[in-house]
């Protein structure tokens, strides 16, 4: 593999976690945020993925990483999501900047 | 030949990948978004089986592509007020956090490149058995993140239950 | 590999009363749903006894991924010791919410979380940890669905929780992929100062921003006051204590033993951190007219004090910071069950509320008043024996770093003290005592006793620490 | 001695305020009683030591010592030498007084004589710790009952009492930061040096510090100590934290808590630091004639009683640093022994226009006059303190006053004559509102006032009978400070620039 | 018994002082009683003393040898201080005279202060001042003596604000005490510099160091010490400019100015320089300075006395004045001449002002001598001491006021202080003019029908008649032919002065022209309209001279505008630029928390720019600063 190196997964990844956080900061909906959030993490496992296959191919170190990072990221959307509801029973808006009572 | 089809392969899944994950955010519909994500998802397992990881691409195919879109759409719909085509708008951070996620992306792209000579690089095989040793790996070395792992899912669940749940109004005694 | 069951019996003991409780909750009659407290505190208990008696036992599992030594014990006693003041504590607000089973296992739960941080000693185990106490108390704070700004809470924490994860995993990741390994002892030996690679400036200055959220540094720390101020109070309470406890064991295990090849780095940076968060924690507090919000300022000033800790990166230091952390259970305990007491009785967080406090439950105000000068470092109060710990690693080499911190801390004092202005001079609203029922004032006396007595006579708590850091560096 | 005399004399106080915590809120004459009872046993305590200690033998003596916190080598270490022993006396003399002080308090008699009980045992403390860290554990255990019992008993007047009791803690608060600062970087420089903890005095005093270490850390010791000696210009919390303090608080305050500066600027930062003092003494001295000229000055523009006494008080201590900053053993002497002395007559001060404050309603100077006509008690003892400010022979204060200038006189020669003047702006300030006070034609309104009797005569006649024996018997002062100042002059000697002298040897 | 008295001489002060105990302690209630003990206790002071003179005046021994006993008073190294009695024959005068007076004086009182309420307290006070008088003159040391110096200022504090309701009193009081404080200011830094330069403070040990001063200092530093030590005297004596309280002191009750504020406290100061003779005599300079402000005291308070009205004020400028004669015979080298005329002075000047205090009691404190008249009649005893005074003080033989001031003016021309002596001498018939211009008015001429003097008590006149006796006779142990006094009190040697008839002829002369000019002016003149043509006609000098050439108004104005005024700015500065400081720094604190709060917007996305903000930083900082990272590295050397 001469073309492609790791140096490429893990520039991969920065580009897709950068994206994700772009996202995260700048969109209104607490969904896209969430979403973005998750584009993040994907980012993350990326670099795991590649680390796991150029620095430790031998053992699965990296992609149980990412296992469990998957696990966290479903569980997290879930509680995200049931939060959003609650909120939006509360409020009637998915607006995070609408979210602040609590402030100064 | 190889080489070249992984390069090749490379480039265009990256290029999947960033294209859709800009368009989930760049899309004023968040439905569209999420479809969008779903190709950004499909494109990450596309690197993974490059990668070898062929368990972790099927689980991503699963959990992401599949279980966690649904779950988002589902949360879309239940909270789906106005007008659908404007549900993903950006904020007014814009002008600050661009500029601030393109020097991150710069700093970590010049560092990481700075550091190709440090990776330690390991000529080693993958085992064949991917999804046996990662059985095997997940019941023995790593059982406590394990059963944390199934705790934390049982708290998710839980909560996300009790927290989705309709307040009664006799809720309060 | 051998597997012994008994090195992990606190976890065992806490995550089957987390399961039981989980349980009762669901199959319990809505009247007897207040018996989960009790329940709750008693297993707690067991779980305590178990830590403590097994003091002596140290082993490690899994070829060091989780390391049970007297460091992790300590900690472990210390989040069950915090769990079990603050659920007795809090049983009365708690049963006001109106929510039992959730509340207690999610509380049991975030323990569970902290127990694994404690001895996690690679980054999954230690990631897992982190999620499972996190994600606990995402729910926790919002699980007073019925008040937006307990939702609220719950929310942004999920935002920031999940983003400041992203960035620890993605440290975490840069990390492993610069050494080949997830196990902290190892990463000790495989990073040394003389050959660091670019990237991993970027993944510490990550590993810094996921758990200085944590912990709360400044300026990683803008979630804490309304989260503190939105969730139910013994949320807030367990959330400044437990959640600030475990992440500085987890900073203290990947920074001093983990990155301690990379001090040279990351030392000033700590330093300027630790001073930035006393600086900002302190000035933002002195504006602030909600007491829970005051709190959580001044919990972030705390965190700066116990940061300070790391910059030595030596047993010293780590000494100071459990010492620290320890003192601090029971003086935020006091605090907060102070608030929940109050909150119980006036329905209201706001400062000018407690007007008279001390002429209605003199026991209240003189509890809130001792918790408050121990954070303040006020001499013979536990917090300023602490300080002197922390402070004693870094005069040496960081000398205006311990001269701002006491100065810091002594400017604390000034919003202190106009809780306490209000309290004593004012009259009260109305003037009918407030009655303490009889847990309450256990956990009060407990606090206040903990404070006074670790601060005049810390000789036993300072000996311990000491065998506890000891063990540190051993693996 | 196997008897813990100092620690008893220590938990007396204590031991009344944890009484008073049970007893019922309403029984006002029993609160006193027994805060009466638990200072006067300290009072009886501190006298049987002060008029047993041996002079001759001089040295620690009534020595407790119990390991404390093994890793930093803190014991629980009490004892007493000439330099405490006053101090000790001052404070059960003042916290004995200060009680009946507060006879008059209505309001939440409880929760005051617990709060003062604590401020009595507090100050105590730190006079008989030998132990540089339980030292520090008594530093600041003061400072918060005073805050609460300034805002809740305080009084208003040009400024509130809330800012005043805000500054006055916050301001000793953050002086004591640099202390603590330099205490902390002390204590780690000896394990530095020696190896083995050791926090006592005593132990931290045989450390040999690199000189420059020294200086820094007496500087930062000088402004620990200073701000709460209210030293120029680190003074301006204590006329408005007087002013807004209830009388028994401006009594300690002024009367012993000041001290306490004084007290470890020698014991702590003279003895252990020496080449520091040696490096900063010039400058000290200037401080200290800066504040007694400066605080004269402002005292005479004060038409407040207390702000007047406030500003006396730093006025005062500007003479304390003054012979500090000597480093000679009269110096010193009379630093400590002027402390004594101004402890006991501010104190007299302040219950006295606390009478008239509660009697009057007013300390405003030109609202008053003519009282010596309807209280000559309460004027007898006013004027007592009066004349004792001005450092009147024969009253207290004078002997000391005289032996700081003799100390600093041969170290700065035409420096010290500037502080020797202030006398005369004492004396204008103190007559100006004796006179204005006391005497001219007596004023309709007063006309009923009663005339202090009973339990308000305690303080009169306690304080004022220290004021004139103290007076006319010095020795029994200075016998005891002197076995006290020897050893630690004896101790920093090989630090000490040559005396300058005038003309040749003497 | 004598050896008794004179080894226990600390009695004669320790009497008064149990006195005065015992009054405030026990005895005050009962004012009969009080004064009871008062005089007991003076009384066997004065005997004590009167022994212990006695001892001292029959043995020579004493002469060069004082008695000196001490105990230790407190002490440390480098200052040790004693407490002693030091008899020698000046003292041994000193405490036989003021004893006496303070004794004839509390009788006195007995009838002069009846009936006032503060009556035991009156008497404490005298005890208390007695004592302190006492005290000091009998002090071995110079701290001591600064001790019962003070002391003795303060009971005069108390005694002139005694009627402390009225205004004047109470500001008379302050006047006195502070003016005082000011010359012991100057004392005290005298002290110091003994202390500091000797190493003692003991007059025995100062006697013998002096002369050899060159072993210690320079001749500059003693003149110095000399001069600072001279301020004190000059506060508490009365010297110009520092004279301005002594007038004002006459606000007290007439027996505290006839005990404290003419016969005793006021030669204080002559007392304490002529105790520290050796000091003065080794520099001529300071001596100098002593015998010129003597003089011009001495001249200028007489010219204001000559203008006066109220009769106590008057006695008040020529107290003043004849404490300059004293301190211009100290000044000319003759402590003999000085403290013959202090122990003349104490008798008739005491005589003088117990005579006023009956006139004032009889007249019900009307002061102004223009407003009594012809009152010989009415009080005779009152009158005719007051005239033997008069003689005494004017200066005519053989009263006792001739032989002293004989002396003065004899020592001023032998030493050669020619133009001094002639001032002396101006002032000499500006005394006997003012003096019985004083006499002239009140006691002659006609009677006022508006008073009803009638004659005081036996109380009050029978000390005036031992005074009287005193005034008359007291000189006669001094006079040329009898020169016993000569023989004992004298600093170094014996002065054996020739008697030189022309100065005691022309001083004779001068007293009587004044007394004669009076006569003319105020009796033969029966409408005084020459006096009052002199005084329209020298309008300018005669308001000058009235109102004392304005020198109160001077330092009332110094006082209000320079001391006040500084103090006002120090405060103002105080409280708004130290205390500024202060507030402000504690609200910029403040401010900035209030400020920054609002970066806290609620919004969680400004929290999470702010978290990668701080990321961003933290990673610029470290890769572009830290040595240790391989960044600045690769983009160097390698």
């Amino acid at each position: 593999m001469t073309g492609i190196s790791v140096i490429h997964y893990v520039l991969l990844s920065a580009a897709l976690f950068s994206v994700g956080l772009f996202g995260a900061l700048v969109k209104r909906n607490a969904i896209s945020v969430l979403i973005c959030i998750e584009l993040m993490l994907n980012a993350v496992n990326i670099n795991l993925v590649a680390f796991n296959r150029y620095v430790t191919p031998e053992t699965f170190v990296g992609q149980l990483f990412s296992i469990f990072v998957i696990t966290v990221a479903a569980a997290e959307v879930g509680v995200g999501l049931a939060i959003i509801i609650a909120i939006f029973r509360n409020r009637l808006s998915v607006n995070l900047d609408d979210f602040n009572w609590l402030k100064w | 030949m190889a080489n070249a089809l992984g390069t090749v392969s490379f480039w265009i899944l990256s290029a999947v990948i960033i294209f859709s994950a800009l368009m989930v955010v760049i899309s004023r519909n968040i439905v569209h978004s999420i479809l969008w994500l779903v190709v950004t998802f499909l494109g990450t397992a596309g690197i993974y089986l490059m990668l070898d990881a062929l368990f972790l691409a099927a689980v991503q195919v699963l959990v992401y592509a599949g279980a966690v879109c649904i779950m988002v759409v589902f949360g879309v719909m239940l909270t789906r007020r106005g007008n659908i085509r404007h549900s993903n708008l950006f904020n007014s951070r814009l002008i600050i956090a661009a500029p601030l996620v393109g020097l991150i992306l710069s700093a970590a792209a010049y560092l990481t490149a700075a550091s190709t000579d440090n990776v330690p690089l390991s000529d080693g095989k993958v085992p064949a058995d991917t999804v046996g040793s990662i059985g095997q790996w997940l019941l023995s070395s790593y059982v406590i993140p394990f059963e944390t792992a199934a705790i934390l899912l049982l708290v998710a669940l839980i909560g996300a239950v009790f927290l989705a749940r309709e307040v009664k109004t006799d809720d309060r005694h | 590999m051998p597997f012994d069951y008994s090195l992990i019996t606190t976890e065992l003991i806490v995550a089957a009363l987390g399961l039981a409780v989980l349980v009762l909750g669901l199959i319990a009659p809505e009247n007897r749903q207040k018996g989960l407290g009790p329940i709750t505190v008693l297993g707690l208990a067991g779980a305590l006894a178990a830590a403590v008696l097994m003091w002596n036992v140290q082993g490690e599992l899994f070829g060091g991924m989780f390391v049970v030594d007297k460091f992790a014990y300590f900690f472990k006693v210390l989040f069950l010791s915090a769990a079990i003041l603050v659920t007795m504590g809090c049983t009365q607000y708690v049963s006001n919410m109106g929510v039992h089973g959730e509340y207690y296992s999610m509380m049991i739960f975030a323990v569970l979380g902290m127990c694994v941080m404690a001895s996690a000693a690679d980054f999954i185990t230690l990631y897992l940890g982190l999620e499972l106490m996190t994600i606990s108390f995402i729910i926790l704070a919002a699980v007073n669905r019925t008040d937006g700004r307990s939702v609220e809470a719950g929310m942004k924490y999920l935002i920031l929780a999940g983003l400041s994860s992203a960035a620890l995993l993605y440290g975490l990741s840069l990390v492993y992929g610069m050494t080949g390994t997830i196990m902290i002892y190892d990463t000790a030996q495989l990073i040394v100062a003389e050959n660091i690679s670019p990237v991993l400036i970027l993944g510490l200055a990550m590993l810094v921003a996921g758990l200085g959220f944590k912990v709360s540094v400044v300026p990683f720390h803008m979630w804490s006051p309304d989260i503190y101020q939105g969730a139910p109070t013994p949320v807030t309470a367990f959330l400044a204590v437990g959640s600030k406890a475990a992440s500085f064991a987890v900073l203290l295990r990947l920074f001093a033993a983990g990155l301690n090849g990379m001090a040279g780095t990351w030392a000033m940076l700590v330093a300027v951190l630790a001073a930035l968060t006393m600086v900002i924690g302190n000035l933002l507090a002195i504006p602030q007219t909600n007491i829970k919000r005051m709190l959580a300022y001044s919990s972030i000033a705390q965190a700066g004090y116990i940061l300070v800790g790391l910059v030595s990166a030596n047993e010293a230091g780590i000494k100071g910071v459990m010492f620290y952390s320890f003192l601090y259970v029971f003086a935020t305990m006091g605090a907060f069950v102070v608030v929940a007491a109050v909150y119980n009785k006036v329905k209201s967080d706001e400062i000018e509320d407690y007007a008279g406090l001390a002429q209605r439950a003199p026991l209240l105000a003189a509890v809130l008043t001792i918790s408050m000068l121990s954070m303040a470092g006020i001499p013979p109060l536990a917090g300023f024996v602490g300080k002197f710990y922390l402070f004693k690693t870094v005069i040496a080499d960081y000398f205006w770093l311990a001269l701002l911190g006491l100065i810091m801390s002594m400017i604390s004092v000034y919003y202190y003290l106009r809780v306490c202005l209000v309290m004593y001079r004012d009259e009260p609203k109305e003037n009918t005592p407030i009655e303490i029922p009889g847990n309450i004032a256990v956990v009060l006396m407990v606090a206040m006793l903990g404070t006074i007595i670790l601060g005049i006579y810390p000789g036993p708590l300072s000996e311990l620490t000491n065998t506890a850091a000891e063990t540190f560096f051993l693996h | 001695m196997n008897f813990p005399v100092l620690t008893i004399c220590l938990l007396a106080p204590l031991i009344a305020a944890l009484i008073l915590i049970f007893l019922p809120r309403d029984e006002e004459r029993l609160h006193k009683a027994v805060a009466a009872a638990g200072t006067f046993t300290s009072l009886a305590i501190s006298l049987y030591v002060y008029f047993s200690y041996n002079r001759e033998l001089g040295g620690l003596q009534f020595v407790e010592r119990i390991p404390w916190i093994n890793d930093l080598g803190v014991s629980y270490f009490m004892g007493v030498d000439g330099l405490s022993l006053p101090m000790l006396l001052l404070t059960n003399l003042i916290g004995f007084s200060a009680v009946f002080a507060s006879w008059n308090v209505k309001k939440r008699t409880k929760e005051f004589f617990v709060l003062l009980m604590v401020l009595v045992a507090g100050v105590m403390g730190t006079f008989i710790a030998q132990d540089l860290f339980i030292f520090l554990l008594f530093y600041e255990v003061v400072v918060i009952p005073i805050y609460i019992m300034v805002i809740v008993w305080g009084s208003s007047k040009r400024v509130t009492k809330e800012y005043a009791g805000m500054k006055l803690t916050i301001y000793l608060l953050i002086g004591s930061a640099f202390l603590l600062a330099s205490v902390i970087a002390t204590f780690v420089k000896s394990v530095q040096i020696t190896g083995v903890p050791d926090m006592s005095f005593h132990g931290l005093g045989q450390v040999p510090f690199p000189e420059q270490f020294q200086i820094y850390m007496f500087l930062l010791m000088l402004i620990g100590f200073g701000s709460l000696l209210s030293m120029w210009p680190l003074h301006s919390w204590s006329p408005d934290g007087y002013a807004g303090a209830p009388t028994a608080v401006s009594m300690i305050h002024a009367g012993v808590l000041k001290k306490i500066g004084g007290y470890g600027l020698i014991r702590l930062a003279v003895y252990v630091m020496p080449a520091g003092a040696a490096y900063w003494a010039p400058f000290i001295a200037v401080l200290g004639i800066a504040g007694c000229a400066y605080a004269a000055m402002s005292a005479l523009a004060q038409k407040d009683l207390k702000y007047l006494v406030g500003y006396s008080s730093v006025s005062h201590m500007g003479y304390v640093l003054l012979g500090v900053a000597a480093l000679n053993s009269v110096g010193i002497n009379g630093a400590v022994a002027n402390m004594f002395a101004h402890g006991v007559m501010a104190a007299l001060f302040f219950s006295m226009i606390g009478f008239i404050y509660e009697k009057t309603h007013t300390r405003w100077i030109p609202d008053l006059g003519g009282l010596a006509r309807q209280v000559p008690r309460l004027a007898v003892g006013f004027m007592m303190a009066a004349m004792a400010s001005l450092g009147l022979p024969g009253l207290i204060s004078f002997i000391p006053e005289f032996t700081i200038f003799v100390g600093s006189f041969e170290r700065f020669g035409l420096l010290a004559v500037v502080a020797i003047a202030g006398i005369i702006i004492t004396a204008l300030y103190v007559l100006r509102a004796g006179a204005n006070t006391l005497f001219g034609p007596p004023r309709q309104e007063y006309d009923d006032l009663k005339d202090i009797k009973g339990p308000e005569m305690v303080p009169l006649v306690v304080l004022g009978a220290v004021l004139v024996v103290g007076g006319l018997l010095p020795s029994l002062l200075f016998d005891v400070i002197n076995s006290g100042v020897e050893p630690i002059m004896a101790h920093i000697a090989d630090y000490l620039p040559t005396a300058v002298q005038i003309g040749g040897g003497y | 018994m004598i050896e008794f008295a004179m080894h226990h001489a600390w009695l004669v002060p320790l009497l008064p002082a149990v006195a005065f105990v015992i009054i405030v302690f026990l005895t005050r209630p009962w004012p009969r009683l009080s004064s009871a003990v008062s005089i007991a206790f003076m009384l066997a002071s004065f005997v004590t003393a009167a022994l212990a003179a006695y001892g001292v005046f029959t043995d020579p021994h004493f002469k060069h040898h004082p008695l000196i006993y001490t105990v230790r008073w407190f002490g440390m190294q480098g200052l040790n201080i004693d407490v002693g009695i030091y008899l020698d024959p000046s003292s041994a005068m000193m405490i036989f005279m003021v004893s006496l007076v303070a004794l004839l004086v509390q009788i006195y009182s007995t009838g002069y202060m009846k009936g006032d309420p503060g009556y035991s307290v009156f008497f404490s006070y005298l005890s208390l001042f007695a004592a302190s008088m006492l005290g000091m003159v009998l002090s071995s040391n110079l701290l001591q003596m600064f001790v019962f110096w003070e002391l003795v200022g303060l009971c005069s504090y108390l005694l002139i604000g005694f009627y402390s309701f009225k205004i004047s009193a109470r500001e008379a009081a302050k006047k006195a005490f502070i003016t005082t404080r000011v010359a012991d200011f100057g004392l005290l830094l005298g002290i110091l510099a003994v202390q500091i330069i000797f190493g003692t403070l003991n007059f025995d040990e100062l006697t013998q160091m002096a002369p050899n001063f060159e072993n210690y200092t320079t001749a500059g530093m003693m003149t110095l010490i000399a001069v600072l030590l001279f301020i004190g005297p000059v506060g508490k004596s009365g010297q110009f400019p520092l004279h301005v309280w002594l007038p004002d002191a006459m606000e007290g009750p007439t027996p505290v100015s006839a005990l404290i504020h003419a016969a005793t406290m006021v030669v204080a100061g002559v007392y304490l320089v002529g105790r520290n003779m050796f000091l003065f005599a080794e520099v001529e300079s300071a001596l100098y300075l002593v015998a010129v402000t003597g003089a011009f005291t001495a001249f200028f308070a007489a010219t204001i006395a000559v203008t006066q009205r109220e009769i106590k004020r008057i006695l008040a400028y020529s107290t003043v004045s004849q404490l300059g004669y004293m301190m211009l015979a100290l000044g000319v080298g003759s402590l003999t001449a000085s403290f013959f005329h202090l122990w003349t002075h104490a008798f008739f000047k005491a005589l003088m002002f117990l005579a006023a205090g009956s006139v004032l009691h009889a007249l019900h404190h009307k002061a102004d001598v223009w407003e009594m008249g012809g009152l010989i009649k009415k009080m005779p005893i009152t009158g005719w001491t007051f005239v033997i005074g008069g003689l005494a003080i004017a200066g005519i033989p053989p009263f006792a006021g001739f032989w002293s001031k004989d002396e003065i003016l004899l020592a001023a021309y032998q030493s050669g202080h020619y133009f001094l002596f002639l001032l002396a001498s101006i002032t000499a018939f500006l005394t006997a003019f003012y003096m019985w211009r004083m006499i002239f008015l009140a006691f002659f001429g006609e009677e006022k029908p508006e008073n009803h003097p009638h004659e005081s008590p036996a109380n009050m006149t029978v000390p005036l008649v031992v005074l009287a006796v005193l005034a008359a006779v007291g000189g006669l142990i001094g006079t040329p032919s009898t020169p016993l006094w000569q023989q004992w009190i004298y600093y170094g040697h014996p002065h054996h002065i020739e008697p030189n008839v022309i100065i005691m002829l022309s001083s004779i002369a001068l007293a009587a022209a004044g007394i004669g000019l009076a006569y003319l002016l105020y009796v033969r003149d029966k409408e005084k309209t020459n006096a009052k043509d002199l005084a329209r006609r020298f309008q300018p000098v005669y308001k000058l001279l009235y109102n004392k050439y304005y020198i109160d108004e001077m330092y009332q104005w110094f006082t209000r505008v320079v001391v006040d005024g500084s103090a006002r700015i120090t405060y103002l500065f105080d409280i708004y630029v130290v205390d500024g400081i202060v507030n402000g720094s504690a609200a910029i604190t403040k401010g900035l928390g209030s400020v920054m709060r609002y970066f806290q917007t609620g919004k969680v996305q400004t929290y999470a720019l702010v978290f990668y903000m701080a990321v961003l930083v933290i990673t610029v900082v470290l890769a572009f600063t830290d040595a240790s990272s391989s960044v600045l590295v690769m983009g160097g050397a390698e």
